[in-house]
């Protein structure tokens, strides 16, 4: 069951000039979301914005009928969502999407910028079922790192950060805890990584779900925009997406 | 809830439309993606995705690009063809309580035709619309639709084989959609409906990249609106058959504006993106819309400009 | 501020603009209406209204209404005539430090010939644009601008009796604005502009009538840039003249997309009445693009996609 | 010589639920405004609203280089308007039109509804030039009368209310002070008002002006789009207009 309802801003975090956190308070009661799943919002007050905007949900609170998202300011959207307020309303379709496919006794995250997004709340999920979970996250350096805490609390943390300024230095691919064995990983963030990653998985001969970030138009499956060609066919990244085995891509 | 408001009821040939909202093809799915917001009872009409004779995989990512108050899209007419819709598709869409009618596109009078006849024979889908409009195929309906000769021969062919309502949609990519819509009406087309897409492009002058892998695409939204109510509005004065108005309805003023123009029904097309209880809302609001202006019937105020 | 980044230098046949902007005819009224906002000497060239054989007062009132993301016009080529023009209104203008462009309208082909010899005399005009495009008369420009054989007609009287640079204007409400193009630029024209404005209607829900006293009106701002940037890309690939785009021109960006499509020069309009600065500080924008890309020339992106 | 600048909104006080004013602040000196003249503001925020929105000019502060404006609330634009908050900034291009023509001795104002807007400054004016004048205003209720202090203290104020809550009960038309002589009378209201005040004055023989709120496109003269149809033809609203003597108007 998907909702098209009014979410009201509990909080607007700045995490560095060009990331925040929004914290969304549902008036009723929250339906079941699995971690990987998106929602479409409803930017308003600006004239140049039509269609509205995909953003995975960071986390979920269903004691307090909350959830997160975490958003990156890259445009006019997302530009505008960092001005809201606490106590304005924002109007969401949601839960959209598949989610990740929970499998495994102990899976890797893999997270790169603001595409690690989605991963918060699955390393809650993950400990809920008892898996064991590593997380790597990759950033730019210390100040773009977001909900550290958190994911300690879950998951073991590794970090890399392009300056070193916070766990080694340089790109996730070169951290050694993708050495180690895993029987799935999870990887978030810009294709490239997902790419690389995922030839990582393969090498291992283990799966490996990557997060993909298509523009959409809808966000639940009927306008067709926001294909990928998958093994099957084009399938839409929306509906059968966006979390998709990297070895169904055409291009991964 | 349902809507029972009598003034609301609309005919098109012999399909009875409790009211004059529908969907836009391309942009509702095949409805029941819908269900999980409004009641699909409450509409007119849903027409769904356009069928094509065989499987089509659409055209290449990225299919679509915003615009001011608009998109482009180059979908492309990805569909899995008549008879996965006849065989898998109508069992699922067959009960749906309303007019279920199926957008039919091809790039040949045969595929046309093909795809037609295997419609009618379709016990619960009392319509199809013709969609010789379509600006996102290489060799798809376009070249049909900006000719008025091509237009009259694809309807004329198809017009024998099937006998139940023929909606016939319009593309505005053209010098003089009159000429078109008299040319489709002289083969017996039961109704035209407008507009498909204008032919547009956009572009990412950071990347220095069109934003659709095929360049240009159709743009729709409120941006249209304009072009399209012209549209209406001059067929209407010019052709017999009822029409049916599509173009950048977001709300039921929008909707009103078209019938004041000349439209028997409308099709809400982008707007179910941004709210997908859109169509429902429209419902209501026309409802509201003659109790305001104390307005009898919604035929009372149809073409009166 | 003066603009001499010798990076935007473009040229139109004859006519050296020292960058790729100029302002759409109808929306800079006759430039000296802009000089408490901008100076006029930053442009590339401005293009005055319309110009016909005699006086005309225009359509009735109201002549304008608000559209999503645009507007509609129907002034109707209001002006005092060419001799009016030449005797005095040139007096005002001829000495504006720019390149000034008289855009030229008729309802005939002899009208068309008069202005076009009679503006050919005045030294400090380096060209005209033909204005075979408007929408809002009976007798108007559009006949001539959406059938081939008639533009080409048009073209052919006037490129005899004028001899400095001829710029055709082009109408987008046409099944094929390339077919028309090249039926211009097979009759000398040394440049072509496009687009004119869209063919569209509004209507007043509440008072269930149409907003403007022709009913029918041009569509022009951001809601048309899809529809010209793909004209504009669409004839630079079949065109070897110079292409002007016009249509939705809102900032610096939105030029850059025109000039990535293969325009060589633009035109602002409709954006002039929200922000009457606007020309120049495009003029800044693309020089700033420029920069942040390392471009050496505009040249070097022209036509890119 | 015509600006475009940013005013910053000093106070928006609610007259009615669907009448407001705006007092704001010129960051520099106010060039000089006459009476009749008008602004057009750039509404922010509403994807709606394409177009400037042309307003009367209520007051004019010199001192303290502040002008206000009275907007009464009929669609989107005007809606949008009455929610902008003091601090915020307000892009305006001013002064526009040509203002009343100041002439005579003693003269009638004659307003309607927020149509009265420009006659609160033009009674300053003439007080300034010591021209007595006796201003009329009519409008629904009590309620919706607005700025009577500072009519009072500029000028003679006379009341019509449609339910007599003050003043006279009915039409401004029916008022007993256009029985008096003047040498002019300014009128601004809606168009029938306009229309019955200047045939009074035409029978006074007497010059009145009107002031047209014909649709505007640009409003400083360059669109043609506002034009009214004068005995010498189409003339623009904007620049010729917005006050004409109602005798040079055709359909007058
Ligand atoms: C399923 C899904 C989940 C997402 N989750 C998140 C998330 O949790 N946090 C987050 O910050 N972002 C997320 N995104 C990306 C987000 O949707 C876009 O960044 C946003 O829509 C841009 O809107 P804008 O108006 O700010 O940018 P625009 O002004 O529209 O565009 C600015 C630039 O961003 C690019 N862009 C626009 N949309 C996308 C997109 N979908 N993907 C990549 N680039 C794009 C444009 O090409 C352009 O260059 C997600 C996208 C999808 C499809
Ligand atoms: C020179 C001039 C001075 C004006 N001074 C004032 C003033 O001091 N205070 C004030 O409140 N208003 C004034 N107006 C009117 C004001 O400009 C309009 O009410 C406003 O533009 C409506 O914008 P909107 O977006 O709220 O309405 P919209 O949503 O655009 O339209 C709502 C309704 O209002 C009507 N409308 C729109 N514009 C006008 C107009 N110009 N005249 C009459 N009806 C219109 C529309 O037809 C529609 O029915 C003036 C207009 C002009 C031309
Ligand atoms: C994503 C998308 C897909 C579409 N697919 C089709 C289609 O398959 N067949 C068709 O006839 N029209 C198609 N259209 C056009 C719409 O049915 C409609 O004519 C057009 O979008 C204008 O209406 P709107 O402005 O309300 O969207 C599509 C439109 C969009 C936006
Ligand atoms: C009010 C108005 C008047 C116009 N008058 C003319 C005209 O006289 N001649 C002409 O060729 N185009 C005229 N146009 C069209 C513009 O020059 C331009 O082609 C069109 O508006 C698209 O550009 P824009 O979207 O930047 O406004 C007019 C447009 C507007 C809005
Ligand atoms: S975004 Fe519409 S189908 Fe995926
Ligand atoms: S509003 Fe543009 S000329 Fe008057």
């Amino acid at each position: 069951m998907k909702y098209c309802k009014d979410f009201i801003v509990v909080e607007n975090q700045t995490i560095t000039s060009n990331l925040f956190i929004l914290k969304l308070q549902y008036p009723e009661t929250l339906p079941e979301i699995k971690a990987g799943q998106f929602v479409e919002i409803l930017v308003e007050g600006n004239k140049d914005v039509f269609l509205r905007r995909p953003i995975s949900i960071h986390d979920v609170d269903y004691k307090k009928n909350q959830i997160s998202l975490l958003v990156q300011i890259v445009g006019k959207g997302t530009d505008k969502l960092s001005n809201i307020k606490e106590g304005d309303s924002l109007n969401l379709i949601f839960p959209l999407g598949n989610g990740f496919t929970i499998i495994g006794k102990k899976v890797l995250l893999v997270g790169g910028g603001c595409g690690a997004a989605p991963l918060l709340y699955l390393t809650r999920v993950l400990k809920e079922k008892n898996i064991k979970s590593d997380i790597l996250v990759g950033c730019r350096d210390i100040n773009h790192l977001f909900s550290k805490k958190e994911y300690e609390s879950l998951s073991n943390l590794h970090i890399a950060t392009e300056d070193g300024s916070c766990g080694i230095k340089g790109l996730v691919t070169t951290h050694k805890i993708l050495e180690e064995e895993f029987d799935a990983i999870y990887c978030c963030g810009p294709t490239p990584m997902m790419k690389a990653i995922s030839k990582i998985a393969k090498d291992k001969n283990i799966p490996c779900y990557v997060s993909l970030e298509h523009t959409m138009a809808c966000g639940f499956g009927v306008c067709l925009c926001c294909v990928v060609e998958t093994n099957k066919g084009n399938e839409r990244t929306c509906t059968t997406g966006p979390i998709f085995l990297s070895s169904d891509l055409k291009d991964f | 809830m349902k809507n029972t408001d009598k003034r609301l009821e609309v005919r098109i040939k012999d399909m009875v439309l409790r009211n004059p909202v529908m969907t836009a093809s391309g942009t509702f799915g095949y409805g029941y993606d819908f269900e999980d917001f409004i009641n699909l009872d409450s509409l007119g009409g849903i027409v769904v995705k356009a069928t094509t004779g065989g499987n089509r995989e659409g055209n290449p990512y990225p299919r679509m690009a915003e615009t001011n108050s608009g998109m482009l899209n180059a979908v492309g007419l990805q569909n899995k063809g008549v008879d996965y819709f006849c065989e898998t598709i109508y069992n699922k869409i067959k009960d749906i309580n309303t007019n279920k009618i199926v957008n039919v596109s091809g790039s040949s009078i045969e595929e046309y035709v093909e795809v037609a006849e295997k419609l009618n024979k379709l016990e619960n889908i009392p319509g199809i619309e013709l969609n010789i409009s379509c600006p996102n195929v290489k060799q798809g309906g376009m070249a049909f639709g900006t000719d008025p000769k091509m237009a009259a021969e694809v309807v004329k062919a198809v017009r024998k084989v099937y006998n139940k309502t023929l909606i016939v949609k319009l593309s505005p990519n053209v010098t003089s959609i009159v000429e078109i819509a008299k040319a489709v009406e002289g083969e017996g087309a039961d109704s035209l409906s407008m507009i498909n897409t204008l032919l547009g492009m956009a572009v990412d002058a950071e990347k220095r990249k069109p934003l659709l892998s095929t360049i240009t695409g159709g743009l729709s939204g409120p941006a249209v609106k304009p072009v399209a109510l012209r549209c209406v509005w001059q067929v209407a004065k010019q052709c017999k058959i009822p029409i049916i108005g599509i173009g950048g309805i977001m709300d039921a003023t929008d909707a009103i504006e078209f019938i004041l123009v000349g439209a028997t029904a409308i099709e809400v097309g982008t707007a179910n993106f941004i709210n997908p209880a859109i169509t429902e809302e429209i419902v209501h609001g026309i409802s509201e819309y003659l109790d305001r202006h104390n307005i009898k019937n919604i035929s009372d105020i149809r073409g009166i400009i």
